[in-house]
């Protein structure tokens, strides 16, 4: 018997293999992806039983167009993070003296978006240049490189990074980073479907998810 | 050593990798042959229209290859199976990818190939299938091992498009660059720069093979 | 008897070749970009050209040998033999590896040949293609004289034991009298002259007119009177002492070279000139400022002698006047 | 008809490709001149070397690139300035990616050429560079024709290595394939169509100019 | 004078090179397989070698015509002329073009000419390269009697006005003695013998020895007493009428074919043969079934006489007896 597909927004992946693990490992895979990648593969019949998407547009709009069966539903609200791998994270003011930061592309993720408006609110003088990934993930590895100094992202993804490293942004300065998943429509409906629906809501499963450096809802 | 999720990649890797530059040969040579044969100009475009999907980012190609394999789309509307998010897919895609790596090369080396030798052939009672196997490919071996090279290498780094289409399903389409995407984007850096050095290790291996055995063709 | 009847035009140059081919060798003469590669690659089918040309296999053995450069020496003279069912080739790779002389060089590439080496080759590997219709663009020409006769007359053995029909270009005229039973002259690409090749040797007007005159005649041989290794031949009315020709034969034709003729009023007992044939003068032109070419009757025949126009003088030539003419007992024997 | 924004990513586009197909073809010929030498062991070492970066997934292969040129990488240790995020970096890694395709079809034009025609050129007393572009360039122009098409398509749809390397910074690294992948995965697809189709169309017109100017080498 | 001594080898075959050649033509004669082409392509510097070899630019038109397969006749001609300049240049292209009948074809690649007429453009190609050392391998080997031999005096003419050392490979002993002043023999590899051209030529174990003998012998003319074009000769002892040559010369040297030398008992008064030297025979040798080799003292000289065995017997020829020769007149003559 195929597992149940599960398309995963990138950022949300190290958290769900953790998930996956607990639900059954056997009994279901994770297709990760950027969320717009995710939702061109979906709408043109990619065969994925559950969606989570890193926000609450996309989910959305799959609803709208007929794709979903469910009514989107968050399971996970981002943190975002400032990070600069190998030195103490600097005072938010302090930002105003880095040439370059590292974030997500706003265009693409909201965990860009949420950086750039943190920023705006912030330290309103940055003059600085974008560095932008596709993904929290890209942005994550070109902070990991070395070659860029400080830049912004999810806050899951620098869970092990030393503390003094890391330093969480306030919610009050971005739009909310919920990310929600929808029950996608299929031919024939997956049998663990719904079982995995009902996990991801599950207390087990929202207190592995705010282990995994999310605000659970 | 490697994961056994990441040992199943591997072997849909050189699967991929494999069918498709067998697959590239097959076709390529032959449109390749034809393309040498004249200088006109809807000769010119189809050589162009062959290179033409190398402009496109290979997520961009994924994304209209998708939009072509869809259950909506014309391929299934032609009666095909519906081709995305299966293995033949990628091989579908890898193709048409690398199509220019095959063609373009033999192109070249069908047109540098001095047909008095194929002429003489014939004379010596050689068949077409002959003239192919004894002088042919010998004399533009050169071009078919750029041509399998490039196509084999291309096949196995190439990612974007295998993901559009593919959706990384795990013994279907979840190729190795796929994988190394995974590891990445789960920060599981250790296990990706693990994989990439198995996959930078068996390449180096079987490009030095290639490369040893092309011994140059005397003439 | 193989039919050709083609024309192709190739840029300005057009050609039209019309002829039976028999067996036996026929020499395609002509100058220098007359036609002779364009009409060999059309029998060869190598050109598409209009017309009707011979259906047969054949072995071609292009000018300037263009031999396979990835195959070995050997890879090469078998490339077409390997295809040949063994019950119908005839021609002997162990013959033809040891006549032209290729056993030292089987293991080699073209490359590391000399040029007349890669020659030798692509005439073994054109001779081992088994085909009734040999088809030969100057084969011998980057050879030294030895090994060019030598393998002149080993090809015309060849060529006569098994009946093949054989288009051999060459530029060499002795060539074509030694091994041609026919010659085709081909100038501009039009077949200007065709038939047996003593016979148009012999023309006056024919291809070899301008280069040195020659006369045929025909013998009868008495080989059961041979003598120091010279056989008397009746030949118009006179007796001339021939070479003995290695196989028994008692007709001939005579192939004499008008310089090898000398005239005299008187026979001559003690000279070394064995052959004397009675002739008439019958009249003369000029050759070049000190040699004249002077045209006897010699029974039915004609006879050719280059003299120097002093000697016209000092012997006071007339036409209608009975000399001897004195021929060199070296002179060509061909078989009837 | 196009937004301006792509208009400078189509400009710095266009840029790097040209910079990074001229770079290419200079120090690939004679790299690949050098390979077409011999056969030694080293010469297929290198070969594969140089095709190795290939089998990597684009993103991976930059990720390993930015390792390389990171303030405490190796190139700024040996005196280079740090080139991630650059426009430089960009050429660098796109030459880098794109060498194969270069190196590759030149290696074998230039062992295919009889060596002859060089002596005879220099009995004729042409010195190298008239060697060079009198007899060389011209007997094995196809693959210079084969080289800078590949190089040049490639490095146009070349997407992964640029992005990693260059952050996509407007004007000085966004280029057209990335500002054309975050067209697609922002879900703008009438943006998308659009300048796919731009990039398309301005490709099909410069490889068939290539493709028509690529007459037979009469042999 | 060019001083050459180098060795290479290739594979088995091992050359070694050792002579000085000096301006006029040089025949490079030999075997196929000698390493004649070897040769030339060191002193062209195609292949490198151990030794010396003279620094000289160099004109040289490989075997096989190999003209650059991408440009036009004209564009091949003109490669390594471009690269001279104007006062440097002594061999105009448009004589070349004339002589070589290149006219027509200039526009034309390689491909869309005959065989022997890429050999002309090789030809050309080379001696347009202005060069002191021309290096021409069997440049004439694909072309029509006619056109080699004009094309062969025309070279003649080209060296000697100009002074050039030129290095001939050619398989054809006609040609070598009507243009060589000096031969090489190269024999697998090694320079076997080498000298004058005609001395050589008359050697009795000189390369052409085994094809047919001839002999050399000096003369003294006298063109004022020239008549119907022949001039005399005195020649050992006798006199010879020659075709009158071109140039008012005075000395000369003859070269006498064997087999244009026959013998009497007596002399002829009443026949076309124009020349006879009192000679005394020496002794003979057999070349073959029918005839023998006679070797006749002639004056200070040898000359030799290839009659058949037969005439021998009759004439009953013993060694010390005095008979005569009778040469015909057109024997080759060459300048002092
Ligand atoms: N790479 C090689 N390996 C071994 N032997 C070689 C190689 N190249 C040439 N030879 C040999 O060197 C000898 C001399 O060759 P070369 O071409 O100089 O002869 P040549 O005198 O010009 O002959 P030809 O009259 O046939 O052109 C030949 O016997 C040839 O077989
Ligand atoms: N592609 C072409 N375009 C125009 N003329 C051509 C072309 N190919 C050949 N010719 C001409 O055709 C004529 C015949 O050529 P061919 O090779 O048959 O001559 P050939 O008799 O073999 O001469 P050779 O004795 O020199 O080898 C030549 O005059 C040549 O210039
Ligand atoms: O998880 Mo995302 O949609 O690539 O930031
Ligand atoms: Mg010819
Ligand atoms: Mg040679």
């Amino acid at each position: 018997e195929t597992p149940l597909r599960v398309a995963v927004a990138a950022n949300f992946l190290p958290t769900a293999e953790v998930l996956r693990a607990e639900f059954g490992a056997e009994r279901m895979t994770l297709h990760p992806g950027a969320t717009g990648q995710l939702y061109a593969q979906i709408s043109q019949g990619a065969p994925f039983d559950v969606f989570l998407s890193a926000d609450q547009t996309t989910a959305q709009r799959l609803y709208d167009e007929g794709k979903a069966l469910t009514a989107p539903q968050t399971y996970a609200i981002g943190r975002l993070a400032l990070w600069t791998p190998g030195q103490p994270a600097p005072e938010f003011s302090q930002l105003a003296g880095f040439a370059r930061l590292v974030m997500a592309d706003p265009k693409l993720a909201p965990y860009g978006a949420a950086a750039l408006s943190c920023v705006q609110r912030l330290v309103p003088t940055w003059q600085g240049q974008w560095l932008k990934g596709t993904s929290v993930a890209q942005a994550h590895q070109m902070l990991i490189s070395g070659a860029a100094p400080a830049g912004f992202v999810a806050w899951s993804q620098v869970l092990t990074a030393p503390e003094a490293e890391v330093r969480l942004l306030p919610e009050t300065c971005h739009a909310p980073l919920i990310q929600q998943a929808v029950l996608l429509k299929r031919p024939a409906p997956h049998p663990a479907a719904q079982a995995f629906w009902d996990f991801l809501f599950s207390p087990t499963a929202r207190q592995q998810i705010a282990a995994g450096g999310y605000a659970a809802p | 050593m490697l994961h056994p999720d990441d040992w199943q990649a591997l072997a849909l890797t050189l699967q991929l990798a494999a069918l498709s530059t067998v697959l590239l040969l097959l076709l390529g040579t032959p449109l390749a042959w034809w393309l040498a044969q004249g200088q006109g100009r809807g000769r010119a475009l189809i050589q162009t229209l062959v290179a033409l999907p190398l402009v496109l980012p290979p997520t961009v190609l994924g994304f209209y290859l998708l939009l072509l394999m869809a259950p909506s789309g014309p391929l299934v509307a032609l009666g095909l199976p519906m081709l995305a998010f299966s293995f033949s897919g990628l091989v579908l895609a890898s193709v048409l990818y690398s199509l220019p790596f095959v063609v373009q090369p033999l192109t070249a080396a069908f047109r540098a190939l001095d047909r008095d030798w194929l002429e003489l052939a014939y004379t010596l009672r050689a068949n077409r299938w002959q003239c192919w196997r004894e002088i042919i490919l010998p004399l533009t071996r050169p071009a078919f091992i750029t041509a399998a090279v490039l196509a084999f290498a291309h096949t196995l780094g190439e990612f974007g498009v295998v993901l559009m289409i593919g959706g990384s399903i795990p013994g279907e389409t979840e190729v190795l660059s796929v994988a190394l995407f995974r590891h990445v984007e789960s920060l599981d850096y250790a296990r990706a720069h693990q994989l990439a050095a198995v996959l930078l290790g068996m390449s180096l291996i079987a490009l030095f093979i290639a490369y040893r055995g092309d011994r140059r063709v005397a003439l | 008897m193989l039919r050709c009847d083609f024309r192709l035009t190739r840029g300005s140059f057009a050609l039209s070749f019309n002829t039976e081919l028999t067996p036996g060798i026929t020499a395609l003469w002509g100058d220098s970009g007359a036609g002779k590669t364009s009409v060999l690659r059309a029998l060869a089918g190598l050109d598409s050209v209009a017309g009707v040309i011979p259906r047969s296999a054949v072995g071609y053995a292009p000018q300037g040998a263009r031999l396979f450069p990835h195959l070995t020496v050997l890879e090469n003279l078998r490339f077409g033999l390997r295809r040949v069912a063994v019950q119908d080739r005839w021609c002997a790779e162990a013959e033809v590896i040891e006549q032209l002389g290729l056993a030292a060089w089987l293991p080699r590439k073209p490359h590391e040949l000399s040029g007349g080496q890669q020659q030798r080759v692509a005439l073994g590997r054109a001779l081992l293609n088994q085909a009734p219709l040999l088809l030969l663009d100057e084969p011998f020409s980057a050879l030294d004289g030895a090994t060019r006769e030598r393998l002149g007359h080993w090809l015309r053995d060849v060529v006569q034991q098994h009946r093949l029909t054989c288009l051999l270009v060459s530029h060499d005229r002795d060539e074509v009298l030694q091994l041609a039973d026919r010659l085709i002259w081909l100038q501009q690409g039009r077949v200007t002259q065709q038939g047996e090749a003593l016979t148009l040797a012999a023309d006056w007007a024919g291809p070899f007119a301008d280069q040195q005159a020659c006369s045929v005649l025909p013998a009868r041989l008495q080989p059961e009177r041979a003598e120091h290794g010279l056989v008397p031949a009746q030949c118009a009315g006179g007796t001339l002492w021939l070479a003995q020709p290695s196989v028994a034969i008692s007709e001939a034709r005579l192939l004499i070279h008008a310089r090898d003729v000398a005239l005299s009023l008187e026979p001559l007992p003690s000279a070394s000139i064995q052959n004397t044939l009675p002739v008439q003068v019958e009249s003369w032109r000029e050759l070049n400022a000190s040699s004249v070419l002077v045209r006897l009757r010699c029974g039915d025949y004609a006879l050719w002698s280059q003299i120097t126009r002093r000697a016209l003088n000092q012997l006071n030539l007339q036409p209608g006047q009975h000399v001897h003419a004195l021929i060199k007992a070296v002179a060509m024997v061909r078989h009837g």
